[in-house]
């Protein structure tokens, strides 16, 4: 990959296009304009080469073997670790947990921590623009233990003021769980500072960096908090593997949450004690293809340079917000710059179902619906939404197209 | 592994044919059935989030009165105003063979000859079979309906 | 893969091999001899190419999608679901819950199901070979609810007989628990009769088929089991792909496992209902080219016919027995033929890790140790074991590779 | 990535040097301290299941007797008995200060020439460290030995 590591360099947005052969692809006979990257991101060769590169020079299980493919397995997915450890700044790689996706993360903290340890009348504190893996897994702990939710308010732009925690944190507050990145506003929380409130109060932090740690730096250790968790294939990496980061003090003090092989220390026939943190989290034969694949995703990165492309996503947001504002009967959700590399928005007439459809017919692939976020489309009043989200290969280009069809659409529907 | 679509805008004017858009501006049977008697349903779309309310009012053994709320996209829209015109008036049990009919059709099944002029309009919703994640769209009043009449609603 | 599809044809073991380009790697300047299939199997390249097919064609988040890519995407996962299902014999592709690997799999029934249903004193019958990825999740589920476990007995060559079941089947008994294939002992399980007999008592059966749906032909409606679980690593398909198999009427009756996106119908800031099976238990975004992957798997099985699979293995089992059996000092552990493809032995004189060590110099690999079966090496009188285990791919001249290489390990130890 | 490995036999002759398998057949201080005073504690190879139980006893503030039982293979059995040698007759901080070179030797780190002569014979395992499985067979004994001292053993 052409060199732009260099802070402050702007991108090289067409040489790392390059890098993703699915861009060449031509959908309804247009050119792909793939703006659907919060679901998930394309890969570049870089991830795919060293994915097959497992499987064809020396896949096999992990851990326990004797032999030059399993040691060189094993050394492989321990270097991954390592790998992505350094990206977000954790020092001890035994805080990184592999796991399938952000949302096993998410509930192993919520399962594993929450429900052992939340009592009747203990509180957790979420956001209302948390994603479905960040409540569904509270509301059913919740459930079991008796323990309750409560929600800081928003303001009406959907930005959260630190002092919102301030005015639900009680005595009774164990858990504050909260998105680093709205998947649908682009709201950027105050992490660093919740978490400084939170821990005020004796409260375990837990931050869903799904939508954060693709396009920003992300610094575990800066943000203070207790666990965060996140998705490969959010970040270039291959489907099939997520990342919990936890504290090492706070993994160490935990139960396990699936039993099986590798986790154990231990076993008799009717009890087992626990391996060491992460192997304790890791039950069963882990995706290792997947994991080297998520560290060449990792060097991917750091190769582009995470201010560069966060300069290069933040300019295509705002360019976007501008040119979507102009177009009559636009509404866009969430608060201004500085937010995540995406646009939520709805146009008047046009349900956003109907919105996506036409735009496909022109390549253009977004998002529509509630984006696992229902109870925030509830508040927002609408029961869908359209959704442009950005990655490092998107172009100013390619929002113009975006435009253009969205004028197409309003057409057709008369809008 | 499925094929890379090809077609443009045929097959949008397939999708969006000139029926559905015009149900979908001018929703027929609007509304709430009240009163004795009265059933309501609602559901969901579980992908998308769309949601719908179909009441209906029997009398005499059929399906005297039909409305819809809700909101959603056009298919969904066009399709509920479709469904309330073809049923009222039908038993239940013509109305649970028409929706079978409808939804074979929504599942690529081409309709014999000797039906499609009983399904009328409904056969402007034929498109959406090409559009397997609208299928849903389309068949989400269908399944209320069916719940007003007790029967199960599989697939919904 | 050239056609050796007719039932009774013999495997074409050499164009098979072919398909697998890491067999042609050397391992300390030795050809590689990989007898460490129990752990994982290597991956023809049709699988691969299915993998890398979906990045390069049509990789997307699923099931939500108005795209062209999402909708290739969700017609491919749902295509590789009912391939998985037809592969095993289930009618509806709906019993198909696309996870992690089998013990993701046995945990989730060990929790969805039996956290939520057991009571103090109900019985949970295991047999002592279990894996521990299908023992330690009964136990902490025993740990958690008060229910208590009960293993059948095995006779004195590791054969189950299924009057061992009825020795402990009782008024209490709530489910029945066991492997198809033991990883150790190569015991093949009576499993339609076991399963008869534990209906008969109204027990749930839990099947974990990790160690034979990669070997012989399996028919979950003949079976008769509520649960079966296997891993796709094991059977030629991806990491990171694993399969619970439930009978609809069971998953219908079951509250779901984890939270989050996906799974979920209605939500609401403080509670939330549920999806249609399966998708009830797939909260997240899923492995899409791991199931893909797998349903390439699938395809390479049947083409290559599990019958002839089957036959070869077998008879490569019985020889490798024979030849082992010849050597001095060595001991074999498990029931005569029929039995799965693998033979557990010890040499005398010499460690497992050290005879594992030993073998890899001449570019051998198996497997030494615990086999996550500690409660059996105990019961055994060891505390490892070597393991030899087969697959589609491997000859009499790699047992007779493997057996060279045990006599030089006892010269080198002057065993 | 890793390298594919090359070597062949010399590797094999330098992980299993003839000292290695001099302890590992007959085994130095093989049994269990007992009596008053006697520390005993029991440790697992979580990777392969090998267990070893190693006992000490102290006497005017040093090791005054360490011995070990267990099962397990050549590297870990060799280790255990070149333990028993190099620790009796240390005081605890002499005992901690060498598990630290040794466990430091096998994560590959060379032993500075002033402190080769003080390993004695252990630096017989020095190999062990190009076999990343075997270092947690060949540390085993000497965790055990530093919980004995009261000393946390990382990494076990
Ligand atoms: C019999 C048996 N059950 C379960 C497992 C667990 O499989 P996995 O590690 O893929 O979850 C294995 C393999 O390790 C096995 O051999
Ligand atoms: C904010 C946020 N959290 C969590 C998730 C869940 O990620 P996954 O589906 O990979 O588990 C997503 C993406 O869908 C997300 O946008």
């Amino acid at each position: 990959m052409a060199g732009s590591t260099a802070h402050g360099e702007a991108l090289d947005v067409s040489s790392l296009r390059a890098r993703f052969p699915i861009l060449e692809r031509r959908v309804h006979g247009r050119p792909l304009v793939y703006l659907d990257n919060a679901a998930t991101t394309q890969k570049p060769v870089e991830v795919l080469e060293a994915e097959q590169g497992v499987y064809l020079r020396y896949n096999a299980n992990v851990h326990r073997a004797i032999h030059a493919l399993g040691e060189e397995a094993t050394a492989a997915y321990e270097g991954a670790r390592a790998q992505v450890a350094a990206f977000i700044g954790a020092r001890d790689p035994r805080g990184i947990v592999f796991l399938r996706n952000a949302t096993e993360a998410l509930n192993l903290v919520a399962w594993a921590w929450g429900r052992r340890r939340l009592r009747a009348g203990d509180e957790i504190v979420l956001t209302p623009m948390e994603h479905h893996s960040n409540l569904v897994p509270w509301q059913m702990v919740a459930r079991e233990t008796g323990a309750r939710l409560r929600f800081m308010a928003l303001d009406e732009r959907g930005a959260l003021d630190p002092d919102a925690l301030d005015a639900v944190l009680g005595p009774r507050t164990r858990v504050v769980a909260f998105t680093h990145c709205s998947n649908v506003l682009g709201t950027i929380t105050p992490v660093a500072e919740l978490c400084r409130r939170a821990r005020a109060v004796g409260a375990l932090t837990v931050v869903d960096a799904a939508q954060s740690v693709p396009h920003l730096p992300v610094d575990v250790e800066a943000l203070g908090c207790d666990f965060l968790a996140f998705s490969g294939h959010k970040m270039y990496g291959p489907m099939g593997i997520g990342v919990l980061w936890g504290q090492p003090r706070r993994l160490e003090e935990m139960d396990p949450f699936l039993g099986g092989g590798e986790m154990i220390l231990r076993v008799e026939l009717e009890e087992a004690t626990w391996n060491a943190i992460p192997y304790k989290f890791e039950a069963g034969t882990p995706n290792v293809p997947g994991a080297v694949g998520l560290a060449a995703a990792v060097a991917f990165l750091r190769a582009a340079g995470m201010e560069a492309l966060a300069a290069h996503e933040a300019a295509l947001t705002t360019y976007a917000m501008e040119r979507l504002g102009t177009i009559p009967g636009v509404t866009i959700y969430g608060p201004p710059a500085p937010r995540g590399a995406l646009v939520t928005f709805n146009v008047e007439g046009v349900h956003p179902h109907d919105l996506a459809q036409v735009l496909d017919q022109e390549g253009v692939a977004i998002r529509a619906g509630h984006h696992c976020a229902q109870p925030l489309m509830r508040r927002l009043g609408v029961v869908a939404t359209a959704r442009a989200s950005f990655a490092l290969y998107n172009t100013t280009a390619e929002v113009d197209a975006l435009c253009g069809a969205i004028e197409r659409a309003r057409e057709f529907f008369h809008a | 592994m499925p094929d890379i679509r090809a077609g443009g805008d045929d097959q949008l004017e397939e999708l969006y044919r000139e029926v559905i858009l015009d149900h979908y501006r001018r929703p027929r049977n609007r509304g709430c059935v009240d009163g004795d008697g009265a059933v309501a349903v609602e559901l969901q779309n579980p992908t998308c989030g769309d949601e719908i309310r179909v009441s209906a009012r029997m009398d005499e053994g059929r399906i005297a009165d039909l409305r819809f709320e809700g909101r959603g996209c056009s298919i969904s829209m066009a399709s509920a105003s479709l469904m309330t015109e073809a049923l009222r008036g039908r038993t239940p049990r013509e109305a649970i063979a028409m929706s079978a009919r409808f939804k074979a059709m929504l599942m690529g099944e081409t309709i014999p000859e000797a039906e499609v002029d009983e399904m009328g309009d409904l056969v402007a919703l034929s498109g959406v079979a090409r559009f397997p994640v609208r299928v849903k769209c389309a068949t989400l009043a269908w399944n209320a309906v069916l719940r007003t009449l007790g029967a199960g609603a599989d697939g919904d």
